[in-house]
């Protein structure tokens, strides 16, 4: 007879290996990245042999694609997205911009450094990032999750007031609901 | 349309057709395709060939690349020592900075995976943190895509006929255009600035040249050179010697820069208007000066400007020293050295000419009168050949041949004339003696591309008819019965390589003598300095040692009061180290005197 | 082509007394400044008479020297195959000027756009305040006096690790002691 | 009876919608009463961002504007900085910009292709013409060294010259590309739930389209016949024969028949371009970036794109910073007032197809 604490790791493990195949993606192409999202779904690469999968509302996805730089006004939505997604939930940076603003590192409408407003799990590099790095991209996400590292929703939750007040500070006019996450 | 329509319904199963076929999918990760022969990847960096001009980083318009000081790159002439750093959160992957790349060190690859859980992880150093990156160099730039302007704007001169006619100045200068046009060419990144002795603020004069504010740009210049349209004509100029654009094209005219923007001051006064220095209030001290060369000047003129009364003590009768007299007219005009010097004067710099030091007052005398003393004495005799017959009438020394001249007189030298040496002084005696209508061989020991004279002087004199003998080493001067010279005879020489790594040496073919006509013989293999001026009292404190005086990095001799600078002390002896000496002097005298 | 220039030259100045022209282009465009209460009337007479019935762009460039915020209107006539600029200057404090949205439907959306980054007012426009900035504090952001990289940096964050890096002109002045005068520093890069 | 008019907001995150904007529609059962867009989300300030870069700077953020299809942003650039400087382009150079524009105009279409059909929930052909994209992607990335972001049509001429064999590998690729459009006919325009998906809707009037400024494929499948290739002929589109497709009807179905006719001519422009293309320099090269200045004085160029007229407004003041540069953007006419007036009376379910046939591309609108 094992333990709880044996059993839970079992749990967590078979859990962990299922979420790992199969990644919802929600279809929401919120910067210039999501030109090369049709080309890593498409036959070409083919992403859907990875479990990687478009989802069509936040409630069905598991992982949220930040393609790009993200404006102040996408922020406020990508916020909502991201808050009404359920747990597990990923957050992967997709191009230079998500990292340190690249080439939008100077203009007034862009945020810069993504993960002060949300938990990124992984960054994909490049600008525009090439399919098969958007491909190992999801290979390291799927890395972290079968390691049970991809917590980036507790984090959030635990989080919850340093994000807050990360996100107030560039969305003057905080009409948002809270959802049941 | 019916409601079913067959040819509609049955037309999409061509999909069908597909069914078997192998599929176009790329199953990545097993395999990858691999990136195209020109696909702009991660950066690398080759970090030897990089001189840190930092092109890269100014070009990029995401401010992803910084300069920064990595390990076993500490810089030195030429080589700033910092290296890229980019910072992948920014780079957009364009490769302007490739393009920019002065030497062609920096290249992106056909790596493109960069994926990371730590955002902290995309700041890196090319070349360091990939080295294999090498072996998968894609994006580079040659000479033919790089975006600097590799070639120069030529020069404008006389033509070789029309040169020898006259003493007429043979470099024509820029005009406006062209200067803006050559100083466009400029990255900026001021390595230049490290090589020339006086740290001239190169980059921005230049950056005021082409900006079209020449006022600034002369401003710039007199800011720690008084002599500046000198410098734009005759200087050495090592500064171009590491020029970043020189490591693919033409280095920048950094020198004809100087001189074009120097020359839009027209006169003494108009130059006084423009540079407007501050002139400090009279201090009170004195400060005399042996020598009115670029040393002394620079001493005197940066003194005055602080406040103190300095007298200058020049034995010929202009000022200027080698410049004046040992530099030809048709290089340095003498209405151009007079501006210079008019408008050092104008700052309230008196100078005694014709007064020898040790002749005409003694070196004591000087000593006792002023708080500080400086010694830009230079070298005023010339080293002779050491052969037979050396004593023949027309056989000379150039550097003596040049002062004559330049002072005015006339020297017979007939029509064939022998220049050993192959120094600037020797193309100078040479291209001299073309004016004049004699027809000009210079012998030279070794090869022509070892001869320590500007390569546009060599050409310009193998322009105007000059012919070179390389390898050749005079061992007689033959006389006529009226004691004149009559022909030089010399040996061939051959190149033997050091074994010790270090120049070739001639080495003279025994049994090649061969002997030439001539009229003249000038020796120009260097010049050499007096200091019987100085009486015994100061040998102790003032030492000399192998031909110079010992002084330490102020410019200060063993007397704390007694400075000295230019060809007496510095091994280079070219005007630009000897402004760069003055200036020293000046600075450690203001010290001295204001302490 | 010359002609053909001229004599659209002539039937403006014929009818617009304010217009200035400028027919010094190599190619197939006419430049026309007026003042800007011609503007409705200029516009509506090369579209309705002239043929000029496409509108090809509008945009505002803020001469902030001048005080004057300029708006050019970019016209084509398919049937000559010309294109025409024009132009009219507007005070900077006071940018006003008539809704054109009514010439062609699609100005509407370049109205908008001049009023939110430029703040140039149309009257009588018909939009919804916002058009692409949302609650948006700070002045009009495409004027000259305002400055993204100093917003950004005030209101952004941007990564730390990156204060290291040094200027190459300093740091080799730095080591062969040279010392730049302050009125040469404008001119370092 | 009147039904009480409902709210739907459609986007900004909807599968359907073209890129990341808003249209906000009031519904009266599933027909459109009102319809609003809303967009803003990419809004990047280019135009911005361009003051505080120099001519050369700006050029790579050019690619951004629109990302289906860069290059004619980039030759609007090119081209206006080169009327204001004056500054020639080698012969060579013009060929190459052709083909750079004509094989990006096919990679658009293509990804049209996908999404047109995508929002008509007929999948099979994204998957094809997307994947088939990729070849037209791979000829980019031999050429230019991006596959997306090309950057490669500047000032001056083009970045690089012709790899060795990229000629053979441009028409084998063409060859391949148009036995696939039969096979993409046979699955899209013959199948009867496209036709009647797209056959009557979104109808745009001939009067209509010259007073809404309609422009592009959308204004040809109007009924005229309006290319700036043969209006205002730029680079070698003189030299070369294409036709210029119209098709009468105005609405999807018509579109979607010029740019099926479109993608034709420009397999074929493509083949004369290879054929005709001289030897020679391929760049008028630029002085020292940081120091280029341009005479004082504004430009305008314009571009033919697969959605229609895309121009770049350029003023100097004579410095080395561009004083102003505006872009003008073919889904700014189509994409906002023209959406808002189309869709009245249309179906909720065809909000989607409107969209795509319209060429509309957010981040050209917003920049």
């Amino acid at each position: 007879m094992m333990n709880d604490k044996n059993s839970q790791k079992i749990v967590d493990i078979i859990q962990n290996w299922a979420r790992k195949h199969s990644i919802w993606v929600l279809a929401y192409g919120t910067g210039c990245g999501a030109i090369e999202i049709p080309p890593t779904m498409t036959s070409r690469y083919d992403a859907e042999r990875l479990g990687v999968r478009g989802a069509a509302t936040p409630r069905q996805a598991d992982v949220l694609l930040i393609t790009g730089y993200l404006t102040v006004k996408t922020m406020k939505r990508v916020i909502r997205v991201y808050e009404q997604m359920q747990d597990p939930k990923y957050v992967i940076g997709f191009g230079s911009c998500t990292i340190n603003g690249g080439m939008y590192y100077d203009s007034y409408n862009t945020i810069k450094v993504l993960d002060k407003y949300l938990p990124v799990d992984v960054y994909i590099n490049g600008c525009m990032p090439r399919p098969e790095a958007v491909l190992s991209g999801f290979a390291q996400l799927q890395k972290r999750i079968a390691e049970g590292r991809a917590n980036g929703a507790q984090q959030y939750k635990d989080n919850l007031e340093w994000y807050r007040a990360n996100q107030k500070k560039i969305i003057p006019n905080w009409i948002m609901p809270d959802y049941n996450w | 349309m019916s409601f079913f329509d067959l040819n509609g319904t049955l037309k999409p199963l061509t999909a069908l057709k597909q069914f078997g076929k192998k599929p176009h999918t790329i199953s990545y990760p097993k395999e990858s395709k691999e990136a195209a022969d020109r696909y702009r990847g991660l950066h690398f960096n080759d970090l030897d060939e990089c001189i840190g001009c930092g092109n890269c980083s100014t070009i990029c318009q995401n401010a992803a690349i910084d300069m920064i000081h990595i390990e076993g790159h500490d810089g030195k002439k030429g080589d700033s020592g910092l290296r890229p750093r980019v910072d992948n959160g920014r780079c957009c992957w364009c490769a302007l900075c490739v393009e920019v790349c002065p030497t062609g060190s920096l290249s992106l690859t056909k790596d493109y995976l960069y994926v990371s859980e730590d955002p902290d992880s995309f700041l890196w150093t090319p070349g360091k943190d990939n080295p294999e990156g090498k072996e998968q160099i894609s994006f580079f730039s040659t000479e033919e895509t790089s975006l600097n302007v590799l070639d120069r704007v030529p020069m404008p001169e006389l033509e070789g006929k029309e040169r020898v006619k006259s003493f007429a100045e043979v470099v024509l200068g820029y005009n406006e255009a062209e200067a803006r046009a050559e100083a466009s060419r400029c990255i900026s990144c001021g390595l230049c600035t490290e090589v020339c002795p006086e740290h001239m603020h190169i980059p921005e004069y230049i950056n005021a040249i082409a900006a079209g504010n020449d006022a600034d740009a002369v401003r710039i210049i007199y800011d720690n050179n008084p002599l500046p349209e000198m410098c734009g004509k005759v200087c050495t100029r090592r500064c171009e010697d590491v020029c970043a654009i020189a490591s693919r094209g033409e280095a920048l005219a950094i020198r004809w820069l100087k001189r074009y923007a120097t020359e839009t001051a027209v006169t003494a006064d108009i130059t006084r208007e423009i540079v407007n220095p501050e002139i400090r209030e009279a201090n009170g001290k004195t400060v005399g000066i042996i020598g009115a060369g670029p040393s002394g000047l620079t001493a005197a003129y940066y003194l005055a400007l602080r406040g103190y009364d300095v007298t200058i003590y020049e034995s010929s009768a202009k000022a200027g020293g080698a410049t004046m007299y040992g530099i030809p007219k048709y290089r340095l005009p003498i209405e151009s050295l007079d501006k210079q010097i008019d408008y050092i004067k104008s700052i309230g710099v008196k100078i005694n000419f014709n007064t020898k030091v040790g002749k005409d007052i003694s070196f004591k005398e000087i000593y006792n009168k002023f708080d500080a003393v400086f010694m830009g004495v230079g070298f005023p005799d010339a080293w002779s050949l050491g052969v037979d017959g050396e004593d023949a009438k027309g056989s000379m020394q150039a550097f003596r041949y040049l002062y004559m001249i330049n002072s005015g007189d006339k020297v017979d030298i007939g029509d064939k004339v022998i220049v050993v040496g192959g120094g600037n002084v020797a193309i100078d005696a040479a291209r001299v003696s073309r004016r004049f209508g004699a027809d000009v061989t210079i012998l030279y020991r070794r090869r022509v591309e070892d001869m320590p004279a500007d390569w546009e002087e060599i050409e310009g004199a193998e322009d105007e008819g000059v012919h070179i003998i390389p390898q050749g080493i005079p061992i007689k001067v033959h006389k006529d019965e009226n004691g004149h010279v009559k022909s030089v005879e010399y040996l061939k020489a051959e190149m033997v390589p050091d074994p010790k790594g270090g120049r070739p040496k001639p080495v003279a073919i025994e049994g090649s003598n061969t002997i030439i006509e001539a009229t003249a013989v000038m020796a120009a293999i260097g010049q050499m300095g007096d200091y019987s001026f100085l009486e015994k009292e100061f040998e102790d404190k003032i030492k000399i040692e192998r031909g110079r005086f010992i002084v330490n990095e102020k410019q200060q001799t063993g007397d704390p009061k007694v400075f000295a600078g230019g060809d007496a002390v510095n091994r280079t002896a070219d005007a630009i180290s000897a402004i760069a000496d003055g200036f020293r002097a000046c600075k450690a005298i203001d010290e001295m005197l204001s302490a | 082509m010359k002609e053909l220039k001229e004599s659209i030259i002539k039937r403006i100045k014929a009818n617009f007394a304010d217009a200035v022209e400028r027919n010094d282009f190599k190619d197939n465009r006419l430049d026309f400044s007026v003042k800007k209460e011609t503007i409705p009337a200029i516009l509506f007479y090369l579209k309705d008479e002239m043929g000029f019935v496409h509108l090809s762009d509008v945009n505002c460039v803020d001469w902030l020297e001048d005080g004057e915020l300029e708006v050019v209107f970019i016209v084509w006539s398919p049937a000559d195959k010309i294109k025409v600029f024009v132009r009219t200057r507007l005070d900077r404090d006071n940018a006003v000027m008539d809704n054109l949205d009514m010439i062609w439907r699609q100005m509407n959306t370049y109205e908008r756009e001049l009023r939110e980054m430029f703040g140039v007012q149309f009257t009588g426009l018909e939009a919804p305040e916002e058009f692409i900035l949302e609650d948006w504090q700070g002045p009009p952001p495409f004027r000259r006096d305002f400055d993204s990289a100093a917003y950004a940096e005030k209101t952004f964050w941007h990564r730390p690790g990156r204060e290291d890096a040094q200027d190459v002109r300093e740091s080799i002045a730095d080591r062969d002691g040279e010392e730049i005068p302050d009125f040469a520093k404008k001119y370092s890069r | 009876m009147r039904e009480k008019a409902t709210t739907l907001y459609i986007g900004p995150q909807h599968p359907g919608i073209t890129g990341n904007m808003m249209v906000k529609v009031q519904v009266e059962g599933d027909t459109i009463v009102k319809a609003r867009t809303e967009v803003g989300y990419l809004h990047r300030a280019f135009e911005k961002l361009q003051e505080s870069r120099n001519w050369l700077q700006s050029f790579t953020l050019l690619c951004r504007f629109c990302v289906p299809e860069p290059d004619p942003v980039e030759e609007s650039y090119a081209r206006a900085v080169e009327l204001l400087e004056g500054r020639e382009v080698p012969e060579r150079a013009k060929y190459i910009r052709v083909l750079m524009l004509e094989l990006a105009r096919m990679a658009s279409y293509m990804l049209w292709y996908g999404g047109q059909n995508g929002s008509l929930g007929l999948y099979t052909m994204g998957q094809w013409s997307v994947g088939d994209r990729n070849y037209i992607l791979d000829l980019f990335e031999e050429l230019t060294g991006g596959r997306v972001y090309h950057m490669y049509i500047w000032p001056g001429g083009v970045r690089r010259d012709l790899p060795d064999g990229f000629a053979d590998k441009v028409l084998r690729t063409m060859d391949y590309l148009e036995k696939r459009l039969k096979d993409y006919d046979d699955l899209m325009f013959e199948n009867t739930i496209f036709q009647k998906r797209t056959q009557g809707v979104g109808i745009i009037s001939k009067e209509k389209a010259v007073e809404w400024g309609v422009v592009g494929p959308v204004l040809r499948g109007c009924g005229i016949k309006s290319d700036i290739r043969i209006d205002d002929p730029y680079e070698v589109y003189d030299k070369l024969d294409f036709i210029v497709p119209t098709q009468e009807g105005g609405d999807i179905w018509a579109r979607a028949l010029v740019r099926r006719q479109e993608i034709r001519q420009s397999i074929r422009i493509i083949r004369q371009v290879i054929e005709k293309m001289p030897s020679g320099e391929f760049y008028n090269r630029i002085p020292n970036p940081h120091k280029w200045t341009l005479p004082k004085g504004d430009a305008y160029a314009r571009t033919e794109a697969t959605r229609g007229e895309v121009g770049m407004y350029i003023v100097s003041d004579g410095s080395t910073h561009p004083r102003r540069t505006h872009f003008r953007g073919a889904a700014y006419v189509h994409g906002i007032t023209l959406l808002e007036d189309l869709l009245i009376g249309e179906n909720v379910a065809d909000i989607s197809a409107i969209m795509n046939s319209l060429g509309t591309c957010p981040p050209e609108i917003e920049r």
